[in-house]
């Protein structure tokens, strides 16, 4: 069975949020596209999940807002604890009156997830004025306050205007606005920076960091890329084949990875300060969920795999909260892969 | 907007005139004799050469057309051969009671068409959407003049429930005028309904997958909130184009409706014109009918670019 | 890794096909159609009474065993005029259609592609020839090529088809602007190519949706045109000429309207899953 | 009482003299008086003039008229007014009266109330020519000072006078308290609708919308009859429809069919008129094979309507060289009763090996092929007359007005010319019957059959009669409701 | 003498925007006076900001689009004026790689056909085996299996797509490729490998690059020679290696300490642009820059500055490059633990013992 869950390493405060063998299935592939996570985010803390691009984390974060849908994706396995209030997620995630209150979350796409239609004070104030009891009035201003909290210059004149007469920066930060304009307790931040300028990206990040150090809000931020995570995140978890393949405090995990795939992940990366040497990649692609290998998930692309990974290694601790699903872990005292040079 | 306004109506000119040699050249593409079906069974030669006189028959086409056009651009269309009356008066009396029809048939066409495609949309794949569709494409399929005949049988000789013809202008008896108009606009709206609901579905499924409506779900919106307000919003651009280009699909449906119910409107007009050859009268009407068609669309655009904030504040 | 993918071994030729196969509404649509189509062709060698041969004695009769769709207004049998008027009545649609499909999509790819004064003057055309009442325009063709059923399918055709050029017209302009179409320039692709590989396919589908509602409104337009005597010319029948007729006389014998009523909606239903079917399994996206 | 009557389409132009269509005429019965009138079984009686008189040479018809008439407008009818009518029938230049009143060389005002019409030469049909549209008085006054846009707002003496009218939707009479038969008129207003198809005009009838209809059609009879609310009337019309065939007009008329008689005999022989009766009309109608119904006192009794005969027909079709059959192209208006009648002629004709043809146009296209002689056989018909010229004269002289077959026999001329030239019945029926010996065998046109007028009314309607010549005159008629 | 292969002379390209039905006309400033050369065999690398101008540059030089003024010569030939059959040679030896792999390619033809078509175009006397071989080799050139051909793009993950659309440009056998952003839309390990391929392609076949990206590590990674772009205009050309170490413009400063880098809990000396990218249709006046730029002083609202040498091949086109700080010299990288190291060592050489038998692998399945 998995091991430890992904979670904070500060012990004192309870989670905010817990994630209990979440498993996620696409009607017609029998075999889960996520399987089996387990995770645990705590207040005023930030847990980057991170894999390689079509490995599942939009879909989870979906299904934790109760947003899937249900024609295509089929959940068989999973429970969520949020607020004192434990969630099945076979039956129903999160319910209308919680999302978008207690839970926000920001997506990828900040383009597009604005409706075009309608103007941005009114898209920010409906997210108060649907969860609050309170008058138009009030739910402007409120939509005013978070416009520049976030940064956004002239709110007032923005308010009044349409998406389309924002920059993809200004309109994530709107995005974002929207998102915490209720104080939830919980942000799911989907990739928010990626398609945006570094400059941007860098404005972000800091917006965030900011506003979750001012509410104490716990968050849950995916990203694949490792920069990002290096500066934002409280805690990492791996993710390979819809898996968590290694999971720990950032620092644990960046200053001694574990895992094959993280270590690929890492080696990856085009450094400003390295060298410019051919760059070390993870070879070949992501099987497809019909191809998924069973046992290991990353066996067929790991340079160290054996006939023992047909058996599906547990997540388990190596360092304080920092656990990693390899047989072979650590890799550098292991014989058999010593040998195997 | 005004100016955009003033552009649009330029370019409609050149398709007005060019609509109004299509027209003219009907005379020329029909075949029978105008006269010959203006002067009765006895078809007297003395009237007949003074018939053609008298209309301009006998003058060459392009002669007439200008003719035509110049009468045309004094607000003059001539007279109808077979009733004397002046064009413009025929059609200011038509105009109203087409339009009511067809705004009429709008109506339904949109009351029925936009539910039952935004219900069809957003249950795509199950038992009502199925049904939605085979409901809409029976709309399509079953010909305007049956199902009037049908209901004239079952409303009114079975029932008894509404008058089997006719039409009383809306200044009379509003109340009448509307009861007596409810089964034409039923039937004339069925096939735009049809049409409406298959082209609301596609859009709505559209616009049902694109990631704002996912922002709306995300707010923790009600299904029927994030459906009716951010979804249709967005899906009611093609909707109202579409709407516009059926206008002309609607008179040439209003031509057999009206003749089933007795309807004294355009339709049935210009198609006693055509066979009458009365071309006076066909020649006004189409053209008429035309520059409500353009009409329609110059309204459409309007309602497009006010409907996209991107284009409106631009 | 080793894993076969059941993919790779097929033909995507095959795989459009086993796609069509595997969708339920096409594969009914696909039915319908194929039964009228064989029907009509196999008008000649079915058992059926000659569709001219009348019966004095059996004037609009009810169905019997005789007559088991029952007889017309000169005592004809209904069932052997359904079946031969099954061909006119397809060609009606399938043809004027494809007049309309072979003369509007490439006029708008041409408007759509090239803009400019060619959009203008196309454009103006189709604006013109839409503002025109179909019926109208369908009269006036009809009447100028003469009667019969040809023409008439040349005149329903030649009406259609500014709905497909703007509709074209309109995908185009949105194809257009998609990056492979820029890379299909940037290698150098002739400007021919690029609209029959590039852009047609993928306009194709909402044609393809428009298409197969048309055909409806073209079997119906058939209909009105032989009521005004300028369609199929008796005593050869069409479903829309039966029906016609069959309106003089829905309360003395309503199976006359019944029968072709319920093939005309059979055949545009068929019609419309078998399009809603194509455009799916033409689409390599859909799964 | 308003009186909601459904015709089967819109009138035309409502002014007698320039107005040409049979249910326009419906309406002026109702409107406009005329000189006399006729009854059910043709017999002229007066209407505007009380008695007439034929100079002894047939050249001059002395009428005295009915005093204390006024037109609707309060013009007095008188001779004065009789002569300016007559004058406005002949000289407008939109007139479509011109030949019926072709005979009529002057018009002498005697006194106030008689009135003199002087001709040439005699001319026997120009009485039942002032029963029709001819003898229908407009106020000379109201004529004047509209011209040719009398029809936009007519004013005539007849019972009801004119109040409005939506083209397509109805033309609305009401009331004309000075009539000067008003005691026989029972109603307030009267409204003419048209509506075209006939099942809805029944449908109409059956739901109350409406309280007579004109032109049931046949294979409507039965579910009219058996509606307990409803009344059938009928009438066997003056008209005649039939098979025109092109003998010498232009090229087309130069082939077997237009120039041996034996083919279009064989025609008639292949066809069972009693059968196309039954199929097509239900038996209401009459089969007929000249151009007066049998009915008619002008029938020539001498040639009845023959029974089929194939056999007759396939030995005449070999006895003019073609034993294997023949084709014939027809054209046939596109409205269904023909096209319905159309298609039983060929399944008989086809029995007989004669091939036919049928193309159907939109009226406008038939008539203006078949007047320029660009036809070989054309269904059409005739509404009928008064007078039995009027069935015959222009069809069959050389050179009529609408003898679109170009048939032409010096001795039908001289014959048909005779008739007219005669006041006498024997006389006339004489030379009829021995014009008709010549055509029965020429038989430039094949008759079918005799149109039946079926007038559907209320039960509660009272009164009403039904004429031969398809009027609706509501002298009499009451509704009690 | 330095080979010269492709060169854009005053490159400007304005949009006009609406003036249709919609809008007073606007006039978008893409691309403003750009000028640059690129070597033959050199990697040349654009950066800057989203809407900057790249794309549109790119275009330009492609001959997809026309300049409102400027010349591009392509092997010293005016590229602008060239008569369609003309083109030919042009499409043959100078291709594209779209950024987005997802709508770059047809998703109505097979790879194999997508592969296959630049051959139809300029080798019109393969027959179809022989292409077919062709496209089978070029499939097997990126790291695709010939099997692959026979699939459709909306099978293939994103690297693979653009490894497809790679596959697809050196079909004609191009001199010169231009990469529109060719590895940002891809996830990391997938960049990695697309960066290496394009890396080898570049050594093996002997191809000129030019790459456009906003990603600047990417670019120090692949590139011998940079430009950077802000608001249609060059601010700063130069090295790669003199631009990286010793930024000039305020801009490239801002982008570079922008980047974050892997290293949890480093500090960095950012450098904090203020406001959004000014609207290309309304650019500011003076140095277009000079709305976000820490250092902007009265001169710079007033006077647009040219690019000036900083040494012989590094230009800068700043008012005050030589007043402003310094940027500190990125950290060298953190130390990882001594097992991680071990570790990332054990992964380097496993790799290069099973990269031959997993590529066999492949190629067997
Ligand atoms: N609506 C859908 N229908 C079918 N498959 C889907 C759908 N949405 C996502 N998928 C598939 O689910 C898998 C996981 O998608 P998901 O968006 O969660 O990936 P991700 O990890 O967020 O990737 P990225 O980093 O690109 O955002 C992908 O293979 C994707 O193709
Ligand atoms: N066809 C066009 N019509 C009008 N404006 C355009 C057009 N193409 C580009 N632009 C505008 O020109 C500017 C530069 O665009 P370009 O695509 O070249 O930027 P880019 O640097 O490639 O950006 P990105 O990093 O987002 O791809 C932008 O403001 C863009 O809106
Ligand atoms: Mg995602
Ligand atoms: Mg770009």
């Amino acid at each position: 069975m998995q091991g430890s869950e992904a979670r904070s390493d500060t012990e004192s405060t309870n989670p905010i949020l817990q994630l209990h063998q979440f498993s996620l299935r696409f009607r017609g592939h029998p075999e889960p596209a996520v399987d089996g996570l387990n995770l645990s985010v705590s207040a005023g803390e930030t847990l980057c999940i991170v894999g390689e691009s079509g490995c599942g984390k939009s879909v989870s974060a979906m299904a934790l807002m109760g947003l899937l849908p249900q024609d295509i994706i089929d959940i068989p396995n999973g429970q969520m604890d949020f607020e004192g209030h434990r969630y099945d997620l076979r039956s129903d995630g999160l319910d209308a009156s919680t999302r978008g209150d207690r839970m926000a979350m920001i997506f990828q796409e900040p383009m597009t997830s604005l409706n075009p239609a309608f103007r941005i004070g009114d898209q920010i104030a409906e997210a108060v004025l649907h969860h609050r009891n309170c008058t138009r009035t009030e739910a402007t201003e409120s939509a005013l306050q978070m416009l520049r909290r976030v940064g956004i210059p002239a709110p007032q004149q923005r308010l009044r205007e349409y998406p389309h007469q924002l920059s993809g920066g200004m309109r994530q930060r709107v995005m974002i606005a929207m998102a915490l304009i209720n104080n939830p307790s919980f942000l799911i931040a989907d990739e928010p920076t990626t398609a945006l300028d570094v400059t941007i990206q860098a404005q972000i990040l800091d917006l965030i960091r900011e506003l979750q150090s001012e509410t104490g809000m716990g968050t849950l931020f995916i990203t694949h890329d490792l920069g990002v995570v290096a500066e934002i995140a409280t805690n990492v978890a791996v993710m390979y084949g819809g898996q968590i393949v290694e999971s720990g405090p950032v620092g644990a995990v960046f200053d001694d990875p574990q895992h094959p795939y993280t270590i690929g992940l890492m080696s990856s990366v085009p450094r400003m300060s390295g060298s410019r040497d051919r760059l070390i990649t993870v070879p070949g692609t992501v099987p497809s969920l019909a191809d998924m290998p069973q046992g290991c998930r990353f066996r067929t692309r790991c340079p160290f795999a054996t006939d023992n990974c047909a058996a599906r290694p547990a997540l388990s601790d190596v360092g304080p909260d920092h656990a990693v699903a390899c047989h072979y872990a650590p890799l550098e005292q292991q014989d058999e892969v010593r040998c195997a040079m | 907007m005004l100016s955009f306004i003033l552009r649009r109506i330029l370019i409609a000119i050149p398709t007005i005139l060019l609509i109004s040699v299509f027209v003219f050249s009907l005379q020329k593409l029909l075949p029978g004799d105008p006269v010959l079906a203006m002067a009765g069974e006895e078809r007297d030669p003395e009237v007949l050469e003074f018939l053609r006189e008298k209309y301009r028959l006998n003058d060459p086409i392009p002669v007439q057309y200008m003719t035509w056009v110049g009468n045309a651009l004094r607000g003059d269309l001539g007279i109808s051969l077979r009733t004397n009356q002046p064009v413009t008066e025929l059609i200011a009396e038509k105009l109203p009671v087409t339009i009511q029809l067809a705004v009429m048939a709008i109506l339904f066409a949109l009351v029925i068409g936009i539910p039952a495609g935004i219900l069809s949309a957003v249950k795509k794949g199950t038992v009502t959407d199925y049904v939605a569709n085979i409901v809409a494409l029976s709309g399509l399929s079953i010909p305007n003049f049956w199902l009037g005949i049908m209901l004239i049988l079952l409303v009114s000789v079975k029932l008894d429930l509404l008058p089997a013809s006719g039409y009383v202008p809306l200044s009379e008896d509003p109340v009448k005028s509307i009861t007596t108009m409810l089964m034409p606009a039923f039937v004339l709206g069925t096939a735009l309904a049809a049409t409406l609901m298959r082209h609301t579905r596609s859009a709505m499924l559209g616009v049902l997958k694109s990631d704002y409506v996912r922002t709306a779900r995300a707010k923790g919106l009600h299904e029927r909130r994030v459906v009716l307000k951010h979804a249709f919003r967005n899906a009611l651009t093609p909707i109202v184009t579409l709407t516009a280009l059926l206008f002309g699909e609607l008179i040439a449906g209003a031509v057999l409706t009206e003749q089933i119910f007795t309807i004294p409107g355009f339709g049935k007009l210009v198609v006693d014109a055509v066979f009458n050859r009365d071309y006076a009268v066909v020649q006004g009407i189409v053209l008429v009918t035309a520059v409500g068609f353009i009409f329609m669309n110059l309204l459409a655009d309007v309602a497009y670019v006010l409907l996209n904030p991107r284009l409106r504040t631009a | 890794m080793a894993v076969a993918d059941p993919i790779l071994s097929r033909r995507p030729e095959n795989r459009v096909w086993k796609k069509f196969r595997t969708h339920k509404s096409a594969m009914l649509g696909g039915f319908l159609v194929a039964f009228f189509v064989l029907i009509a062709l196999a008008a000649p060698i079915l058992p059926i009474p000659d569709p001219a041969a009348t019966d004095w004695g059996a004037v609009r009769k009810p169905p019997t065993a005789a007559h088991p769709l029952g007889t017309d207004e000169i005592g004809r049998d209904v069932l052997a005029r359904m079946i031969w008027g099954a061909q006119a009545s397809l060609l009606a649609g399938v043809v004027s259609v494809g007049i309309a499909v072979l003369l509007g999509v490439p006029l708008g790819i041409v408007a759509g592609y090239f803009g400019g004064w060619t959009d203008a003057v196309i454009s103006r055309c189709t604006e013109a020839l839409l503002a025109a009442p179909f019926l109208i325009l369908a009269i006036a063709l009809a009447a100028f090529l003469g009667p019969s059923l040809t023409n008439a399918m040349i005149a329903i055709g030649l009406s259609a088809t500014p709905i497909f050029i703007r509709l074209t017209r309109g995908q185009v302009l949105s194809v257009k602007a998609e990056d492979y179409v820029t890379s299909a320039r940037a290698i150098g692709l002739p400007t021919p190519k690029i609209l029959t590989r590039y852009i047609f396919p993928n306009v194709l589908p909402p044609v393809l949706v428009q298409a197969t509602l048309t055909i409806a409104t073209a079997i119906i337009a058939e209909a009105s045109l032989s009521f005004l005597g300028l369609g199929q010319q008796p005593p050869a029948p069409s479903w829309g000429s039966m029906l016609n007729t069959a309106k003089n006389f829905l309360n003395q014998a309503p199976w006359m309207a019944m029968w072709p009523g319920i093939a005309i909606f059979l055949v545009v239903l068929g019609f419309n899953l078998l399009g809603d079917g194509l455009r799916d399994a033409l689409d390599p996206r859909e799964h | 009482a308003d009186l909601r009557i459904a015709l089967q389409s819109d009138a035309d132009v409502l002014d007698p003299d320039q107005s040409r269509t049979f249910v326009g005429r419906i309406v002026y019965a109702s409107l406009c008086d005329k000189l006399v009138d006729i009854t059910p079984d043709l017999e002229l009686i007066p209407q505007l003039a009380t008695g007439w008189e034929w100079s002894e040479d047939g050249t001059s018809l002395t009428m005295t008229l009915r005093e204390g008439v006024v037109f609707h407008d309060g013009t007095p009818f008188n001779a004065q007014a009789v002569s300016d009518n007559i004058d406005r029938s002949q000289n407008l230049e939109e007139s479509r009266r011109k030949s019926e009143l072709k005979s009529v060389t002057g018009v002498d005002v005697v006194d106030d109330y008689t009135v003199r019409f002087n001709m040439a030469a005699p001319d026997a049909t120009l009485l039942a020519q002032f029963a029709d549209r001819a003898g229908m008085m407009v106020s000379p006054t109201a004529a004047k000072a509209a011209g040719a846009d009398f029809g936009l707002n007519p004013v005539c003496s007849g019972p009801f006078s004119f109040k409005e009218r939506v083209a397509q939707d109805r033309i609305a009479l009401e009331r004309f308290p000075d009539y000067w038969n008003a005691g026989e008129i029972h109603f307030d207003s009267v409204t003419f609708l048209p509506i075209p198809d006939t099942t809805v005009r029944l449908a109409n009838l059956q739901s109350g919308d409406i309280d007579m209809l004109e032109r049931l059609a046949a294979t409507d009879l039965a579910q009219a009859e058996g509606d307990g609310g409803i009344d059938v009337e009928r009438a066997v019309s003056l008209g005649y429809q039939g098979i025109t065939i092109n003998v010498n007009n232009g090229d087309k008329g130069d082939n077997p069919w237009g120039n041996d008689e034996r083919l279009r005999q064989a025609l008639s022989y292949a066809l069972d008129r009693d059968a196309i009766n039954q199929v097509v009309f239900e038996g209401a109608f009459a089969p007929g094979n000249q151009p007066f119904p049998p009915t008619s006192p002008w029938y020539d009794t001498d040639h009845p309507v023959p029974a089929r005969d194939v056999d007759k027909a396939k030995a005449l079709l070999a006895e003019a060289g073609f034993p294997d059959g023949i084709d014939l192209e027809v054209q046939v208006p596109n409205t269904t009763v023909p096209l319905q009648l159309m298609q039983v002629v060929q399944a008989m004709a086809a029995e007989a090996g004669i091939n036919v043809e049928i193309t159907s146009k939109e009226f406008a296209t038939l008539l203006a092929d078949q007047s320029a002689g660009d036809y070989q056989a054309s269904q059409i018909g005739w509404s009928g007359r008064v007078d039995p010229d009027g069935n015959i004269h222009q069809f069959m002289t050389t050179g009529g007005g609408i003898n679109d077959s170009h048939y032409s026999d010096p001795k039908v001329d001289d014959m048909l010319n005779n008739a007219r030239a005669s006041t006498d019945f024997d006389a006339r029926k004489a030379e009829y019957d021995s014009a008709r010996d010549i055509l029965i065998d020429d038989m430039p046109i094949v008759y079918l059959y005799h149109q039946t007028w079926i007038w559907a009314l209320d039960s509660d309607l009272e009164g009403f009669t039904a004429y031969p010549d398809g009027m609706i005159r509501l002298e009499g008629v009451t509704l009690d409701k | 003498m330095r080979d010269v292969i492709l060169e854009a002379r005053d490159l400007t390209r304005h949009f006009t925007l609406g003036g249709g039905l919609f809008e007073p006309k606007t006039k978008v400033r893409a691309v403003d006076g750009v000028s640059l050369t690129v070597n033959r065999g050199e990697t040349f690398a654009i950066v800057g900001e989203s809407g900057c101008g790249k794309s549109t540059l790119a275009r330009l030089m492609m001959r997809l689009d026309r300049p409102t003024s400027g010349q591009v010569l392509f092997n010293g030939q005016e590229v602008q004026d060239l008569a369609r059959r003309d083109m030919a040679p042009l499409r043959r030896d100078m291709q594209f790689v779209f950024q987005d792999p997802f709508s770059s390619l047809n998703p109505r033809m097979t790879v194999g056909k997508l592969v296959g078509e630049p051959l139809e175009v300029h080798a019109p006397e393969l027959d179809a085996d022989t292409r077919r071989e062709k496209v089978a080799a070029l499939l097997a050139q990126v790291g695709l299996l010939p099997d692959h051909a026979n699939r459709y793009p909306h099978e293939f993950s994103g690297g693979q797509r653009q490894r497809i659309g790679i596959a697809r440009a050196l079909a004609s056998g191009p001199r010169l490729l231009i990469g529109d952003e060719p590895v940002s839309a891809l996830d990391v390990s997938v960049q990695a490998q697309v960066v290496n391929l394009l890396n080898d392609l570049k050594q093996d076949l002997d191809l000129t690059l030019v790459i456009i990206a906003h990603d600047l590590a990417v670019i120090r990674h692949m590139s011998d020679r940079i430009a950077v772009m802000y608001l249609g205009q060059v601010v700063e050309s130069g090295p790669a290696d003199q631009v990286f170490d010793a930024p000039r413009h305020p801009y490239t400063h801002a982008l570079l300490s922008a980047i974050p880098e892997p290293e949890p809990g480093r500090v960095h000396n950012q450098l904090t642009l203020k406001g959004e990218m000014p609207s290309p249709s309304n650019p500011p006046a003076g140095c277009r820059f000079h709305t976000r730029c820490p250092f902007a002083q009265d001169n710079c609202r007033t006077h647009t500055p040219l690019l000036d040498a900083a040494d012989t091949d590094h230009q800068v086109a700043c008012h005050h490059w030589k007043t402003i700080p310094e940027a500190g010299k990125p950290a060298p990288p953190r130390r990882r633990s001594v097992g991680a190291e071990e570790r990332f060592a054990l992964y380097r050489a496993a790799l290069q013992t099973t990269q031959a038998s997993a590529t066999h692998r492949e190629e067997t399945s």
